[in-house]
């Protein structure tokens, strides 16, 4: 317990989650601060490249594991059946309706790249190590979930559904063809090349994280302020309850495939984390209407601070415990 | 100048469906168009900026100019795109200079 | 389709006036806008780009698609926040669908 | 409002030659212009896009209001810029407070 | 006086006056190199992050000194009172009227970050040191001068004034708000928070400095091309004359509450620079009828490049020699 | 031939060219992956930046050889000639007009400063020293080829030719006077201007290189996909020979004037590139009528890939059989 708090508190007290804070404080209080969109997509295009380029890299120095495929595959049905839950539950507890719930459903099936370097990070400050393909995971979890939003909405007798074109361009989505991409070009250089481009996708790479959460920041900030009135008490509860039931099914999965202590809070943090790029461009393609307001104030303004500040320390002490390494 | 009568047509439209709506244009027979950035807007559906934006997010614009007669395919290939969807056809009256380019 | 009757108002204003051309839109009871960057131009007080300036400079272009009764009120909420700075008005006839966005 | 009656001239012309097309509208006494980005767009020679570029690329759209008797001296000007090169000049009637600034 | 000969030399050929020199030789000879505003955006952002960040890291390290209130204290009282002499010596020596007098007043009661960014690089060339609060006081400093203005134009019978919301929006600044959360994070994550980010904030500073400067010098450029005509030699003497005052007042100032001779520079430079972000902004909200060509061209293209290639020098010969130092 | 091949291997498992590859891949697949243009153009300015100064630091090392006025005229020569040779051989294998056929000449005798920058550090990483202003015989080789393209339409009785403005607008573009600038500084700040800027404009260079590369991969994968149709076998045939052809023209005077075997293979490298930033945006303005389809898919979408690929290996190894080094 002293553990979990300890955690959270050097973790509530690093640059990133700090940065963050000020991002949200500036929009809230109406400051003109912003990021340029190039320059967010710029760091975005960064942060990609580097995790994934990493996540190679580390592929090639110790194999190939035998777990790979089966956490590939634990990804694959995590991002398949959560809506499911998600959806269950919003269904229970909010009064969305069936779009509504699908689309929010949608998002915490899927992840957010961001909370996963986040955990990276907290990680690799702690000296835990992970398995590094669990990018190639990151990815193989953006999709399935969105699949499973629009199977819920056609058999709810909702309206929308699978346009043409919107599978290809779901799975050939701009971040993950570049998470995998440069995974695989990790893989392939290995050690050598990431010598060369160390100096760029690594050692910067806090820094960059911590003015990427500074634009979240703003983002989610912005977001809250309309948010008034849309988001109720209660759908704040399951953007809290939902991460915290995800991290725990991750958890289940990671020690049935048998990873690595850091794997496994990594492979939680995925369950426990929601999209807030992909799956929302996603749905307005699919169900426009859903309203975006909902999605992106749950995504963006409640699971992705909560996971920042608490679950990931709380997923780290759960993983400890259930490893048996506490 | 010789100028001739044309229909300038302008679709806001949500930026993840562009692909959608210019598809449906080349299809309509639409011999051209323009796409302009817009950073920020307000509707129905509340207030939004582009400002610090990773996603395919906001809106874009897309301009026509046609030939007065082919006014109405566009605007029935234009709406089953954006239907469903919030986003904006305006149409203005307008001249052009090289009519047969159009 | 049906098309309607609309002005097409298209403000262009100093970018550190744009929140409060906005509200005064939004206070005017205007529905709806969209803001389109500007990069450059050039009018009485000189020429001027965007091109590498660091503080809220320049212009932006506010666009407001409007029912033709409203457009007096319109006119006046932003000729309030216009007057007394550089700047451009200008109002073109259109015609919108969906109506009753409007 | 008191309006006055305008003329609204939009030139899509390519990004390399916009110095051109504001020299010649100088020189022709014009006394203002707003450049606008353009970030994609299709016509005759294709499809293209703004997106990753490096060089002076694609098109910029300016636009002229103007006094309808100036109108034709504008696109006598414009056109001899344009007139070899690829882009698009479109006429619309407007309507603009503070005449006195055109 | 060698001493300063040196000192000026060696700054003169340093790679950021350099670059500076380049983008305006660029834009003076109508070359088409010009830098995105996203990406000259992106580098204000970095650069005020991390002179942020660093100043409250070394508040971290050592400790709030005793003068820090006081040092808070006289830079708010420098940004409101060098308005007026400003305010001042222009009607003396220039023809600009009441309005136009006042708002060039403003730009140069407050301050430009990045002359004091180029001058703790000087100070660190040359091995001196300086309070790191020196941060928190140039966030101080950037607002009052506005006020002061307004107060001017307002009692001289002018138009324009305190619009609605305006002080807010001052005060609530973009860049105001990104120096002091920088500051207040590096405050917080101390020591270990920078070892994390410093190849981010740090290494690259310098580097980042030039392109920015480069982009400065362009924008310089284009400004004095436009500008023939509306800017008097009179008023290029007062572009020259008002920061040597201001800095002899910054360096009273200085010596009075206790600062290093570091601290003392960096307070005459802050007091001898004139803004041209946030004023300018500000100016077109509240005084319209002044003509930007007239405060811009002084600011970014007079001021700027004189502390930047003999300013700063002089300042750091002036408070040598002062301090007993020299 | 094991060695080129050797070479080409290593080369073609690089970071640089799998980003390359990920880029086209994504733009064929018709990926939404894209680099947004102000990104794009900051990382060209910081590559060019970088190049620049760090030409200038080695001249300010070495001192200025006496090949330097010879390798510069070497340049000179070879852009205005190449485009003869280019103009012949179109017209000769090709179905192309006179004016089509002279732009695309205009662009084999001018250069890509990416391929260069590539060759660099290809070189590097092979232990091979080069000659610095290499990067001044790079920048005066931009311009006149177009010169010599203008001179073939206008004597082929084609339209277009030498508008007003237009030579300063070609001799002053953006990169050139970016390129020199920074050469210049870098010449007269030395190695202790180039300390200072290191761990901006050096170490992490070769990842910024990486991320433009799979942004030039998007841009020549999205012309290739308009291009079909447009461009012929022969012309691909073209923009294969032609390199080739070139490289041996800047091998010959490469021996002739005394480069070092580094920069006999930089010389062959700008011989062989062709220019698709630069010569595209002059083509615009003086041979509007020529097909932009046609001259950017060879260059972009033919040369530079092949150059980048097997085109370097291939000049090192002639470079070095030449010089007596292998
Ligand atoms: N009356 C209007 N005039 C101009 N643009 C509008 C108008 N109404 C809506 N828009 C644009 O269309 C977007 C979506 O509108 P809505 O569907 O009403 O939320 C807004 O964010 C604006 O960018
Ligand atoms: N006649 C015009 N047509 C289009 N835009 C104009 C016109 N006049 C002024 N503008 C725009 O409004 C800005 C301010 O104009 P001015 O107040 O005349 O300096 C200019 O920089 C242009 O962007
Ligand atoms: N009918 C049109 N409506 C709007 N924009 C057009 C039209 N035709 C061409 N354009 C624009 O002008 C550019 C050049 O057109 P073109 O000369 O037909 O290739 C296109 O890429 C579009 O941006
Ligand atoms: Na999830
Ligand atoms: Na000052
Ligand atoms: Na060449």
């Amino acid at each position: 317990m002293t553990d979990i708090l300890n955690l959270a508190t050097a973790n509530l007290i690093s640059p990133i989650i700090l940065s963050f804070a000020l991002g949200l404080f500036a929009a809230l209080a109406r400051s003109d601060l912003t990021i340029p969109e190039a320059v967010a997509k710029g760091m975005s295009i960064y942060l990609l490249f580097a995790i994934g380029f990493k996540g190679g890299v580390s592929i090639a120095a110790h194999g190939i594991d035998a777990t790979l495929i089966s956490a590939l595959l634990a990804g694959i049905v995590l991002s398949f059946s959560l809506p499911f839950i998600a959806f269950a539950l919003l269904r229970l507890i909010t009064r969305l309706n069936a779009t509504d719930a699908a689309a929010v459903a949608a998002h915490y099936g899927s992840i957010s790249i961001v909370t996963f370097v986040a955990g990276t990070s907290v990680l690799e400050g702690a000296g835990i190590m992970a398995e590094g393909y669990l990018v190639a995971v990151a990815a193989a979890m953006e999709a399935p979930a969105i699949l499973s939003a629009l199977w819920l909405v056609a058999h709810g007798g909702g309206e929308g559904g699978m346009k043409p074109g919107l599978l290809r361009e779901i799975l050939l989505n701009g971040s993950i063809v570049l998470l995998v991409g440069a995974f695989l070009i990790g893989g392939v250089t290995g050690q050598d090349g990431f010598d060369k481009i160390a100096a760029f996708i690594d050692s910067p790479f806090q820094g960059v994280l911590c003015l990427f959460l500074l634009d979240m920041g703003l983002v989610a900030g912005r977001g809250l302020r309309q948010a008034k009135g849309v988001v109720t008490l209660n759908m704040v509860a399951f953007g809290i309850t939902m991460p915290l039931i995800g991290s725990v099914i991750g958890l289940a999965l990671g020690l049935l495939i048998g990873l690595s202590q850091g794997g496994i809070v990594l492979l939680m943090i995925l369950a426990a984390s929601a999209s807030y790029i992909a799956v929302p461009a996603a749905m307005r393609v699919a169900l426009p209407q859903a309203n975006p307001a909902v999605y992106l104030t749950l995504s963006l303004g409640v699971t992705f601070p909560f996971n920042l500040t608490l679950g990931i320390p709380i997923y780290m002490a759960l993983a400890a415990t259930a490893a048996g390494g506490a | 100048m010789e100028m001739h009568d044309a229909k300038r047509v302008s679709i806001v439209i949500e930026a993840p469906l562009e692909g959608r709506l210019t598809d449906a244009l080349d299809e309509a027979g639409v011999t051209g168009y323009t796409i302009m950035p817009v950073t920020g807007g307000s509707g129905r559906s509340g207030k939004w900026t582009r400002d610090g934006q990773v996603g395919r997010s906001g809106m874009v614009n897309v301009i026509c100019l046609i030939r007065p007669e082919r006014l109405d395919g566009l605007l029935e290939a234009a709406f089953a795109v954006v239907e469903p969807h919030i986003g904006v056809v305006s149409v203005t009256d307008a001249q052009v200079l090289r009519a047969e380019r159009f």
